[in-house]
């Protein structure tokens, strides 16, 4: 039932752009992160920064205008906004673990109820490569993860203790999954929102770990996209 | 986006008690007098004052001193062409200083301004300035351990600015600003000119706007080797 | 003083066996295409490469690792659109892989640049990249200390540049680049166009000269990305 | 009669000028060492370094041409030559302590035979300040001292052990005095040039540790200045 109602991925984004302040600066993870661009609210103008040197970029251009010397962390082409900046890539980084950033999203393999992340390898097979994963989740006043709420064999992705290898340790602060809002504090996940259409046993029927509440449960409502 | 403030006493008015502030400059290089003069303005006391320098004559961060808002001063060089304002409330035992190495503290506000909590360094080892620092050997040679210096508010003067806190500098006046711009919790910058967003290049910035939060426009500032020079007095 | 050097096959022909070479560029931004492949000519062997990736296609650091010449690779992210040379050599046992973080790797570049041995970062901490390495905790919270990344040579592709070797780069093209050229004994830039001594503004470099040891001019630089789309092949 | 034959400042000066090469890049400290920069050998460009941030600048304006945010390390105002550049005082201390100077010029008050080298702090009186001393010292490939022979009162300046404050440890390589040229090989002052007008013995007896020698000592000779 619940492959039937869960968020799809633009709405799992959608619901995490609703949490960026207009002025934050930004770094979105490559892959599934990048979407949450997509979504800024109407009104706010985060700037998004990129790990190899570039703060302020804006959509991808129009195909066959791409400037192959302008591009993002994911390598993909980008456009600058009014008021960009370049820098090389230790001042860059200085902005990521300095703290300066306030948002960092993610995605994830799985999320431990203690804050600590993996989502950089499944195991100890083929070409390892991290990229700047590490350095992101000591980068952000928040780190926020985006993620199904379970893998596609149904397995949770939040849960007690990751078994992948780890990306970090006590670093998130709150998941956005298929199924719900999910704050991590004090090594416990606390339920902020969920879909009214599943009840909290069946939620935590899918979770790896005991979800804790604090006063009421939001309704994780998501326009269609 | 608009980090721009109308006046240098809204820029300032939150600076508590017993803050710690940068202050960026060397010499009369880049040293941001008129936010200066408004931190005097406002009046917190029990500062403690980060700069190369620990004033000149009777203005800027000397008349900070004379104004006895001064714990202490973090610095390589108090001394100068005309020191009096701190060398007799040191002597007095009235001032607080801890003296380190120019190089060593600009690497300490850099790293501050990049989450490095500390680093090895090979200038003052076997120095009095390394007492108590520990000593750990790299391929053979020893270093001192140093620690980021980070504050509460940096005090910056630039040449261009905008609203998202882009910044430029003139000539040698850069020196401390860029890295005390990233090592404050809260970076105020006064400027010459405020330009549109975008008017500044995105090669050219020097001073990433994510690293400041408050911007104002300061014409035709005053250089403060000129005030010296005429003898002036702030207070 | 003048730096530049007429051939691209004269500026890399006394890189030996055995070298560390830094490689400027992330994916095709920045990325000096004509100086590796003149160094692919001269045919080196058993090298150390330095990069944030580990080649992608047949060209580039992909076309060093399928010539055979590349012992080692230090990266952060040795996968792209195209990894065979890397990924076959790797899985074969041929090529050594020391994967560092990104910022880990920027930071430990600009370290040896600074002359800076050791420093502490939060990144990795916990994770199996970090094991082996001391760990100390700072106020309260732990890091893992870190060792500088120094290189014989950096290869480098700027903008513009000048005999004293002063360079600018090209919008994100700026990346590695800059820090490289401090962390390398002899740094060897690939500039589109040299400028007259004091062409470029004072204000506006961003690599002084002193962390420069060569300069040649390639115009119109091939764009790595453009190649590895159109399936080129160096060899 | 040592005062009557000694050198003056500027031929010291002038003596340590010969040393630097051609496109060197060099910083001397504030006061006496940046005379050197007067007596560059015709023919030859080196590239002067500030600490706060200048590589490439020249002599002072003229008076009344100042701009006060164009100076050097003493705070005097300077002019640029073609191809300077500035940079952050982290960036320039990374010039310093990284290495990449060629020469730097320093003052003392003494230098040991091991090559320690005390030139910030007489004692514990007063304001003490260090500037960018203790970095220089480890910063240049070449760490020279320009100094009397001997102080004021007599006392060697070349001696066992300093007793004043240190600025850094096994960091000077050569010594240009009022009387001689010396260089630091393995905690030994070893004697390169000296005044013909002295003889060996002369020396030693103003010189606080042993004077070794290597093959042939030259002839200190210098023009009158």
């Amino acid at each position: 039932m619940m492959d039937d109602i869960k968020l799809s991925n633009d709405q799992i984004a959608w619901r995490a752009a609703q949490d960026i302040e207009d002025g934050a600066y930004v770094n979105l993870g490559i892959g599934f992160p990048e979407k949450v661009a997509q979504f800024t609210v109407e009104g706010r103008e985060p700037v998004f920064h990129s790990e190899n040197g570039v703060l302020g970029f804006g959509p991808a251009p129009k195909p066959g205008e791409e400037d192959w010397d302008l591009i993002n962390a994911g390598k993909k082409a980008v456009t600058l906004k009014p008021g960009a900046a370049f820098f090389h890539h230790a001042d860059s980084f200085s902005m990521v673990r300095g703290g300066h950033l306030d948002v960092a999203i993610l995605g994830a393999l799985q999320v431990a109820q203690t804050g600590d992340l993996a989502n950089w390898r499944v195991g100890n097979k083929g070409v390892p490569a991290v990229g700047g994963a590490m350095d992101l989740v000591h980068g952000a006043k928040r780190v926020a993860v985006i993620t199904d709420h379970v893998t596609k064999n149904g397995d949770p992705k939040l849960v007690e203790t990751c078994t992948f290898p780890l990306t970090g340790v006590q670093c998130v602060t709150r998941v956005y999954t298929s199924l719900a809002v999910v704050d991590i504090e004090d090594g416990h996940f606390v339920l902020r929102e969920k879909l009214p259409q599943i009840s909290f046993d069946e939620l935590q029927a899918v979770t790896g770990a005991a979800l804790k509440t604090q006063g009421e449960v939001g309704d994780l409502v998501v326009p269609e996209l | 986006m608009d980090k721009t403030l109308a006046t240098l006493a809204e820029t300032v008015a939150d600076i508590p008690d017993g803050a710690t502030v940068m202050i960026g400059g060397f010499g009369g290089s880049g040293a941001p007098v008129e936010l200066i003069h408004a931190l005097i303005d406002a009046g917190p006391k029990d500062l403690t004052v980060i700069n190369n320098n620990a004033g000149t004559g009777r203005i800027g961060i000397a008349a900070m001193i004379d104004a006895g808002m001064v714990r202490k001063m973090i610095c390589s060089f108090p001394k100068s062409s005309d020191p009096r304002a701190f060398t007799e409330r040191y002597l007095a035992g009235e001032i607080e200083l801890e003296l380190v190495p120019q190089g060593t503290l600009a690497e300490r506000i850099r790293a501050a301004g990049a989450g490095i909590p500390a680093f090895y360094t090979p200038t003052s080892y076997g120095t009095e300035l390394a007492e108590g620092k520990p000593v750990h050997e790299f391929d053979g040679r020893p270093y001192v351990q140093e620690r980021w210096l980070k504050a509460d508010y940096a005090l910056v003067k630039a040449e261009l600015g905008d609203a998202m806190g882009n910044l430029t500098y003139r000539l040698a006046a850069r020196n401390f600003n860029p890295i005390m711009c990233m090592a404050a919790t809260t970076t105020i910058a006064q400027v010459s000119k405020i330009v549109p967003v975008g008017g500044i290049d995105a090669e050219q910035v020097i001073t990433p706007g994510i690293f400041v939060n408050r911007v104002v426009e300061v014409p035709n500032p005053q250089q403060e080797e000129l005030l010296i020079r005429s003898g002036a007095t702030y207070a």
